[in-house]
């Protein structure tokens, strides 16, 4: 496949994410919305590593190269998970004292 | 390594004496013998020392400059322990869960300081900021502190996205995540490493809050607990800075012109913003977040300048800022009225109190026989040693002007103006270690190569 | 002798010291003591020089005291001018001096003792600084000596500081002289940049091959200065101001010496103003119109001194007329005749003054004949002298001038002529209203009415005495020839400018029908004067018409006003509410203001929303790479 | 056009359909839901990437463990469309352009890069076997490996401190 | 850098130094005062002590040099020559004088007031003796900030604003001095801040130019030329007298001296290239200050506007860059803070006995106060350069400087001493003349220490005016060295 392809749809994938980051107010929303952001750039990682090995391996037939892509994908996974733990928390906390998860209802700091 | 792994190790110490010792007033002292054997061992690291011979495969390096930089961190985290460590117990009853917290940051400190891939500077960076988004919501109840955790959770979560777009577009381009590996070349860039230059100095100039990535910092820093607020505007900001041109020195020093048009703005934009915006501020807390925006412009000259005085410099500036920034959030925890007309008074009825602070805001503000400076003087330097886009150094010091009129605005209320004595309490040692600090920030002001003779460089 | 010169000023200068700073402790016959006493050791020992320098075969010395401004490029010594003409000043200055302060012990007895030492100090402050200026070596020196008498003027006028309006004149007078000074003080620098130096020799020397614009400008502004220290037109108005200080001050300053300066200044440079080409008619047309305004406006003043004072303008507007036509020693000859006549004029008004109890307007007196002898006499002879009538010494000084003019421009010597009759009407008004008729004045001033005692008496003899003779040291040529005395004393000052000057002959006949012709209108208008004014009737009636013109002094101090004062407040009002409060300090403060401005707007951005706040990121993201990969 | 393409454009398709659908739906359920999709789209892509390990790592990870998580979160507060809030207009609008220009904007950037007849290979390669990823995470990416531990250490000491109540 | 003991520049320094420090830590008033007096003159007598060390073979006891930033390349050198001399021996004389004229005046936390003036004594000696551009900036600004906090904590009621705007004005020009300074660093040839190597960097005509205005807006702003000025009448006007003395006696001489010192000699191209606009500014000034002066009512205001007016000749005279204007100006530095100072401690004792400074609430001090009246006028009198007084010798090269230059400009600033004569006289007269008051009629003449220390004035008045020789001695190997540095190469 061309690499293109990849990028584009990473991209758009990647920018829906942002779309819905902008356009939503639901904390969980948006927080779905960065996780979506994140699986774009893995996949589109892992596309890269997919054409660097490519091109690696006309040379090289026993390497590795792409591999580190994959495995910081793998690190990306981890991150987000942690993230993930840490960030519904701090949801969960804020719905506790609010009773809202609506990102724009807590603004009392501000100028 | 020796100071990654000890504060990972002491951060585990330090959850597990919660539970062995109850008293909550302890936590402070194990933590500050843990800072003191990191300030130890780190040193130790410094001098060709190292206790863990871990075969990094060239993800690490621990040069003069991320070790001294590490040093400058971990004493001026133990003056925060000092000054401010037993106001962490107001906070709620997970103190030594906060100094485990503050440990694991460290670590991450310590990582970014010694990167030499995009993994480990990505892993650094969410080292540091996970525990920060949970530091900024410790204070529960607060909603406040709710909304500040919030806020910096989802738009530190947001930059982070950036930051990876920015990698991989990097990695895309490369085909390694070695900084080694990308430093090649004065060409024009491919435009997708150029727009990965772009999303990595956008994510970055979010983590250091440099305008227009600058917004949460008001916000968290105002509604954090303030002990975090110290920790976070100073230490960690540090660090990120050092990170900042750790990436960009190695990674991207051989394209700096084609970079380097962004970094002015981003410089500029900062210093107006922060300088400017702090300028109507009422609460000495807001004001001190927008001061760390504008001193973030400062240190924004280093990044820009990409020179041996910028690179000195910013050490010099990460010293003088923290050390100043943490003696004034000191005094302000200390305080009941956060705005500016609870300091009334101060010199009267509390002169060693205001003295002190007199010398951090000079320092901040950059008046000569402070280190702020020298600091100021090395930006400044770099800059103008550059050649190019003079128009950022006279921003840079018209800002420089405006900085002095909400530094002095304190000076003012602490001298000029009477008010009844607000009764503050504070020990002692509380104050020697102030002073000690206001010493140390004039030493640094008449001998710079107290620290920076340190720099091999 | 001439190695004593620095006594001549010294011993003034030691009796306003000891006056000045011990005004508390001395007693008044202790003050008059050291400041009479003072001034005629330095008259002796002008004596004495005096003597050196007549001897013949003297030769002009400059006496080095010490550096003053050593530079490299610029030496200026403290140094002093021994020659006829600085001589022959000094002769002048201390020997009225002397006469007036010892008028003055007596004159000032009611006052205060420390006043009374006040007043003495500044007098001999005077004399020192006028001793200065005749005995300067070169301009810097002349000009310290120039200011201080400015200075001493200031505060003699002042003398009774109490008042306000003698405050302002005195001011006014300081003002007026300052602006004088200026132009003085440019021509120094002219001078400096031209030669080099500011010595008189020098210059003098120098002056042969200067450019002649040169010469012009360096002139025409050492006259601004004369303008304004010997009350020419435009700067004179102080002086009859002036007027305000204590009448032996008047004498003094106002009349025998200070004004003079401005003479003995011109006359001092007379080569740069022989060889510029253009100046010595500006000199002598502004001496002349001088002459003629002050002359008109002395005959409607009903203050006693107020006339003196404009005659006094107007004589030496006079002066300036000789020196502008290069009578030079006709100039310096009528100094000293009107230093004596003057002087002697002003103290016989003091002593008036003294016995009609501080009573100015002479509507108010008359027939003080009767009481008042010696004033009177003394008076008279004054009145006798000015008006130029023969033997008298007026006559002569004003005839060699007027002669000179007349060799120069018979136009300008009829004008000159007619104000020197001017003189003569209004001085006999003056002395008639004054001492003849009857007494118009109130019952109690008649029963006070009394003559001065002797201490001031002595002094109006002696002046009076040379007021008669000293015309007899200017004899001209035309009664005998090779007796002008004084001629042939200055010869050696003007040597230099005679060369240059081509001086016509007037024939002799020509010369004795205009003096005759001047000596009998000038009679004629004395005795219409006095047989009109003896027999004045005092009526509240206004002038009218141009009398009232006359009256209010051409209306010159309002124009002055109208033209310069009130302009010049108005435009300092304006610039300090104006532009400096809004303009220079309004915008420093806008510019604060504009951060404030700008702060305020700024933390809208801040909105507390997060969503916002990452709309912005995004934006400047986009807008980073637009500039990334397109801006280039 | 070969089963390979077929299957890349419908996962790309899918993909694309179930983000627009994760960001238009109102219920917060059915966003969980779709982003399970994409999700589960993504792994095809990783799958014909021939990245297995990634492909499972990232439906156990993310589709299983992330997305209960969060499916628990929603279901706990009571969320639906009802109570969604909801944006103005304006932000909204202004949210979708500027999404959509940092699209167009890259894409006009990148359309024509140096790597423009580049592939990615698929369909082959084995560096994405468990195997081969296992011997360079654990020979070169030890390191790593082993700070992230401290990034979850940090993450579960603030979870809890977060999360416990006084 | 601490053990330079050994000399008069460092001793010149330190002195003050530690007498400033050890004042914070008196606490009876009555010792502090004593003790800060004691100071300042152990000082002055330091200083009168130097100027028998004159000749070159005492080189070394008037300059020092010692390591201080290696690595920057700047080192802490001081030196004592001619020009540093009239100022030094200024500062070092007016010290004294301001403590003992202002002797009776109890200020609250004495100590800190005492202490803060002493500090400022040591940055202005400090800006006067640094050979070394880097020193020189921190003396700069370490003048500046006690000087602010005086002005701040001490004074009337609206000093707390009109400081800080001194403060924030004098602070940004010194940023943009403190670029100059840089960019001049990194043009010399091994970076280092030393004045001499500064002389040697050769800097492009199109550099000078710019780094010209980045120096000349921090000093302009200090002296303050026209039109950066506005800040100074409102200080001088709220400051307590005591530092109102300091900043207009000699903190202002900081800006003329600066420009003496370093951008003569450093710009003298750009100098030449603006000297028309340079002077035709300060001339503007002197005339727009005399006339702001002639409508003032508030004594202070006056005497303010009086000194922007004698700076603006002063800045005039040195761009003229002629030997006898530079001379002039060297010289007049010294009698124009005499003058100055002379004049505050009249006012100030007006000031404190009426509590009014409006002119026209005064009126007959001369009936109740003749000492006053007569020191006064005679400072007056020397304030409008009256001949055989100090300022007479100092404007009268100036000015003969400036005729050198261009006549126009010595014609128009001439207008400013008619002006100023107006002035003056009017203030001598609504203020000493005329008949009492109400409040004047009970006032008290002056006492002993306050008729000695005027007198001290009024003595320095007259023998600088009438013996000025030893003073243009002084300051002639500077003025040479100056000249010869400005002279374009042939």
């Amino acid at each position: 496949m061309p690499i293109n392809y990849y990028i584009f749809l990473a991209v758009a994938l990647f920018s829906i994410g942002v779309m819905g980051v902008l356009t939503r107010r639901n904390a969980i929303i948006v927080f779905m919305c960065i996780e979506l952001m994140l699986n774009a750039v893995n996949l589109l990682l892992v596309a890269f590593s997919k054409m660097h090995y490519a091109n690696a391996v006309l040379v090289n037939k026993t390497t590795t190269a792409g591999a580190d892509a994959q495995l910081f994908v793998f690190f990306i996974m981890v991150v987000a998970a942690a993230e993930v733990s840490v960030g519904l928390a701090i949801i969960v906390m804020m719905y506790r004292n609010i009773h809202s998860v609506d990102i724009n209802f807590l603004n009392r700091l501000k100028h | 390594m020796n100071a990654i792994i000890l504060s990972a190790v002491w951060g585990i110490v330090m959850m597990y004496s919660g539970v062995v010792l109850k008293k909550k007033s302890s936590a402070k002292y194990v933590a500050i013998i843990g800072i003191v054997m990191l300030i130890i061992v780190n040193w130790l690291e410094f001098a060709g020392l190292s206790f863990f011979p871990v075969e990094t495969k060239g993800m690490l390096q621990f040069n003069s400059f991320g070790l001294l930089f590490n040093t400058v961190a971990f004493v001026s985290t133990l003056i925060y322990f000092i000054l401010s460590g037993a106001d962490m117990e107001q906070v709620g009853n997970n103190v030594y869960d906060y100094f485990a917290l503050i440990f694991f940051v460290l670590c991450g400190v310590a990582v970014v300081s010694a990167f030499q891939s995009l993994l480990m500077l990505f892993i650094g960076i969410e080292i540091i900021s996970i525990p920060l988004y949970i530091l900024a919501g410790s204070d529960k109840k607060n909603l406040k502190s709710n909304e500040a955790s919030l806020k910096y959770f989802l738009m530190g979560s947001f930059s982070t996205g950036l930051m990876l777009m920015g990698i991989t577009l990097i990695y895309g381009s490369m085909g390694s995540f070695y900084m080694s590996s990308m430093n090649i070349g004065l060409g024009p860039l491919s435009p997708v490493m150029a727009l990965g230059i772009v999303l990595m100095m956008v994510s970055m100039a979010f983590k250091a809050s440099a305008a227009p990535f600058h917004f949460w910092t008001p916000d968290v820093y105002d509604g954090s607990p303030t002990v975090f607020t110290s920790f976070m505007a100073t230490i960690v900001k540090a660090a990120v800075f050092i990170a900042f041109l750790r990436l960009f020195e190695n990674a991207f020093g051989k394209m700096h012109g084609q970079w380097q048009l962004l970094a002015a703005i981003i410089t500029a934009v900062t210093l107006i913003i922060g300088n400017v915006t702090a300028v109507f501020q009422q609460s000495v807390k807001r004001m001190l977040a927008y001061s760390s925006i504008a001193q973030a412009g400062f240190m924004m000259l280093a990044i820009f300048a990409m020179n041996g005085m910028g690179k000195q410099g910013l050490i010099l500036y990460t010293a003088a800022y923290s050390l100043a920034t943490i003696g004034m959030f000191a005094v302000l925890i200390k305080m009941k009225d956060y705005t500016f007309d609870g300091f009334n008074g101060l010199g009267k009825h509390e002169p060693v109190l205001a003295l002190t602070c007199t010398i951090f805001l000079l320092s901040l503000a950059g008046i000569p026989l402070t280190a702020g400076f020298f600091a100021k003087y090395y930006m400044l330097v770099a800059a103008v040693k550059t050649g190019q886009m003079f128009w950022l150094v006279i921003t840079g010091i018209i800002c420089a002007a405006i900085s002095v009129y909400y530094y002095f605005r304190v000076i003012q209320s602490m001298y000029f103006k009477e008010s009844p004595d607000p009764g503050i309490t504070v020990s002692k040692s509380f104050k020697t270690v102030l002073v000690a600090t206001a010493v140390m920030i004039i030493l640094l002001g008449i001998r710079p190569g107290l620290l920076l003779n340190f720099l091999n460089v | 002798m001439t190695k004593l010169i620095y006594l001549v000023p010294l011993f003034p200068l030691i009796g306003f010291l000891v006056n000045g700073l011990g005004r508390n402790l001395l007693s008044k016959s202790a003050s008059a003591f050291i400041g009479s006493g003072s001034v005629l050791g330095s008259f002796i020992v002008s004596v004495l020089i005096f003597l050196d320098v007549k001897a013949p075969g003297f030769a002009a010395t400059e006496i080095k005291l010490f550096d003053f401004i050593n530079t490299a490029k610029l030496n200026i010594p403290f140094s002093f001018q021994v020659d006829q003409l600085s001589s022959l000043f000094l002769l002048i200055i201390t020997g009225v001096g002397f006469l007036i302060h010892l008028y003055s012990s007596s004159y000032m007895k009611d006052e205060v003792p420390m006043h009374y030492a006040r007043y003495f100090a500044y007098l001999n402050l005077f004399v020192f600084s006028m001793l200065l200026l005749v005995l300067g070596a070169n301009y810097v020196i002349m000009f310290i000596g120039w200011e201080g008498v400015g200075l001493c003027s200031y505060l003699l006028i002042g003398y009774w500081f109490k008042n306000g309006d003698y405050n302002d004149a005195a001011k006014k007078a300081f003002v007026m002289n300052r602006i004088g000074d200026l132009g003085f003080l440019l021509a120094v620098f002219w001078m400096i940049g031209q030669f080099g130096t500011t010595g008189f020799t020098a210059i003098f020397s120098g002056a042969a091959n200067t450019a002649p614009t040169v010469l012009t400008g360096i002139t025409l502004l050492l006259f601004v200065g004369a303008m304004g220290k010997s009350a020419q037109i435009p700067l004179y108005t102080w002086l009859p101001d002036a007027m305000a200080g204590p009448t032996p001050v008047s004498a003094l300053i106002h009349a025998a010496t200070m004004v003079t300066a401005g003479i003995y200044m011109i006359a001092r440079s007379n080569i740069l103003y022989t060889l510029a080409p253009v100046t010595p008619m500006v000199v002598a047309i502004i001496g002349l119109a001088t002459a003629l305004l002050a002359a008109t406006i002395a005959i409607q003043q009903n203050d006693i001194k107020k006339v003196l004072a404009y005659s006094t303008v107007s004589q030496l507007g006079l002066m300036f007329l000789g020196l502008g036509v290069g009578a030079y020693t006709g100039a310096v000859f009528h100094v000293m005749t009107h230093a004596f006549f003057k002087a002697l004029l002003f103290l016989g008004a003091g002593s008036v003054i003294h016995a009609m109890h501080h009573e100015q307007d002479i509507r108010n007196m008359g027939g003080l004949k009767k009481h008042l002898p010696v004033t009177h006499i003394t008076f008279l002879i004054g009145c006798i002298a000015i008006a130029g009538i023969p033997p008298f010494s007026g006559f002569f000084s004003k005839d060699e001038m007027l002669s000179g003019v007349f060799a120069n421009s018979p136009l300008l010597y009829f004008i000159a002529a007619f104000s020197a009759l001017l003189t003569a009407f209004y001085m006999f008004r003056l002395y008639a209203l004054t001492f003849l008729g009857k007494f118009r004045g109130t019952a109690d001033q008649e029963h006070h009415l009394h003559e001065s005692p002797s201490l001031m008496t002595i002094p109006l003899v002696i002046l009076a005495v040379l007021a008669m003779v000293a015309g007899f040291l200017g004899i001209p040529e035309l009664f005998s020839a090779d007796a002008h005395w004084l001629s042939k004393f200055l010869a050696p000052v003007f040597a230099e400018s005679m060369v240059h000057l081509q001086v016509h002959n007037i024939a002799h006949s020509t010369e004795w029908m205009l003096m005759g012709g001047t000596v009998a209108v000038i009679l004629v208008i004395t005795f219409f004067a006095i047989s009109k004014f003896s027999r004045y009737e005092k009526s509240d009636e206004e002038p009218t018409g141009f009398a009232r013109v006359l009256a209010n002094k051409w209306y010159v101090d309002e124009i002055y006003d109208a033209l310069i004062n009130r302009p010049l407040k108005g435009f300092s009002l304006l610039m300090n509410t104006v532009v400096e409060r809004s303009a220079i300090d309004g915008l420093v403060n806008g510019v604060g203001r504009f951060v404030q401005y700008g702060s305020r707007q700024l933390r809208w951005l801040q909105s507390g929303q997060v969503g916002s706040y990452i709309l912005i990121m995004v934006v400047a993201t986009v807008v980073f790479f637009i500039i990334q990969l397109f801006g280039k | 056009m070969g089963i390979t393409e077929v299957l890349f454009w419908f996962l790309t398709a899918l993909a694309i359909l179930s983000a627009l659908m994760v960001v238009f739906s109102k219920n917060p359920v059915h966003s969980v839901l779709w982003l399970i999709a994409v999700f589960f789209a993504i792994s095809g892509h990783y799958i014909i990437l021939n990245a297995q390990f990634l492909a499972i790592v990232n439906l156990i990870v993310y589709a299983g463990a992330i997305m209960v998580l969060f499916l628990f979160v929603i279901m706990l507060m009571n969320l639906n469309s009802d109570t969604e809030p909801q944006k103005n207009r304006w932000m909204r609008m202004a949210g979708v352009v500027a999404g959509g220009t940092l699209m167009l904007v890259i894409i006009a950037a990148l359309k024509d890069t140096e790597m423009k007849y580049q592939v990615a290979q698929v369909r082959g390669g084995n560096i994405g076997l468990i195997e081969n990823l296992g011997m360079v995470l654990f020979k070169d990416y030890v390191l790593p490996f082993e700070i992230s531990s401290v990034l979850f250490l940090s993450a579960m000491v603030g979870a809890v401190v977060i999360g416990k109540k006084d | 850098m601490f053990l330079a003991f050994d000399n008069f520049p460092a001793l010149l320094i330190w002195l003050p130094l530690i007498g400033g420090l050890i004042c914070f830590f008196i606490k009876s008033q009555q010792a502090v005062k004593a003790w800060s007096l004691f100071s300042s003159i152990a000082t002055l007598v330091l200083m009168l002590l130097s100027l028998l060390y004159t000749n070159e073979k005492h080189y070394a006891l008037n300059s020092v040099s010692y390591v201080w930033l290696p690595d920057i390349g700047s080192s802490f050198s001081l030196m004592l020559d001619g020009m540093s001399r009239i100022l030094c021996l200024l500062t070092a004389f007016s010290f004294p004088i301001i403590f003992t004229a202002t002797y009776n005046e109890d200020y609250k936390n004495a100590n800190s007031f005492y202490g803060l003036m002493l500090l400022t004594q040591c940055g202005l000696m400090g800006v006067f003796l640094s050979m070394d551009a880097l020193v020189f900036y921190f003396f700069w600004e370490l003048a500046l900030i006690p000087a602010y906090f005086l002005a701040s904590q001490w004074g009337g009621e609206k000093r707390i604003q009109s400081a800080f705007k001194f403060f924030i004005y004098t602070f940004a020009g010194s940023l943009f001095l403190l670029i100059g300074i840089i960019y001049i660093y990194l043009q010399t040839p091994n970076q280092s801040f030393s004045l001499v190597t500064f002389y040697n960097a050769v800097l492009p005509a199109k550099d000078q130019a710019w780094v010209f205005w980045f120096f000349f807006i921090a000093f302009a702003i200090k002296m303050p030329i026209f039109p950066f000025h506005t800040w100074q009448p409102d200080v001088y006007e709220q400051s307590p007298t005591a530092v109102t003395m300091v900043l207009s006696g000699i903190m202002v001489k900081m800006g003329v001296f600066a420009l003496l010192r370093w951008i003569l000699v450093l710009f003298p191209d750009a100098v030449r290239q603006y000297d028309n606009i340079l002077i035709g500014l300060a001339v503007v000034g002197m005339l727009y200050a005399s006339c702001i002066a002639m409508v003032q009512d508030d004594l202070k205001r006056l005497v303010a506007y009086s000194s922007i007016a004698h700076i603006g000749l002063m800045a005039a005279a040195i761009f003229t860059m002629n030997e006898q204007s530079l001379q002039g100006v060297m010289v007049q530095m010294f009698n124009h803070g005499i003058n100055i100072i002379g004049m505050w401690i009249v006012i100030y004792h007006i000031e404190k006995q009426t509590g009014i400074r409006k002119i026209s609430q005064l009126g007959g001090l001369a009936q109740t106060a003749p000492v006053l009246a007569i020191m006064f006028v005679i400072i007056a009198l020397a304030n409008i350069a009256l001949p055989l007084t100090n300022a007479f010798v100092g404007e009268f090269m100036m000015f003969s400087g400036l005729f050198k230059f261009n006549p126009w400009y010595a014609a128009a600033a001439g207008v400013s001493i008619i002006l100023a004569a107006v002035y003056t006289l009017n203030m001598v007269k609504n203020v000493f003349y005329g008949n009492t008051n109400a409040v004047t009629s009970v006032f008290r003449d002056i006492r002993t220490h306050e008729r000695v220390i005027l007198a001290v004035i009024v003595v320095l008045i007259f023998l600088v005016g009438v013996y000025p020789a030893p003073m243009f001695d002084l300051v002639k190997v500077t003025t040479d060295v100056i000249i010869s540095r400005v002279t374009p190469a042939q």
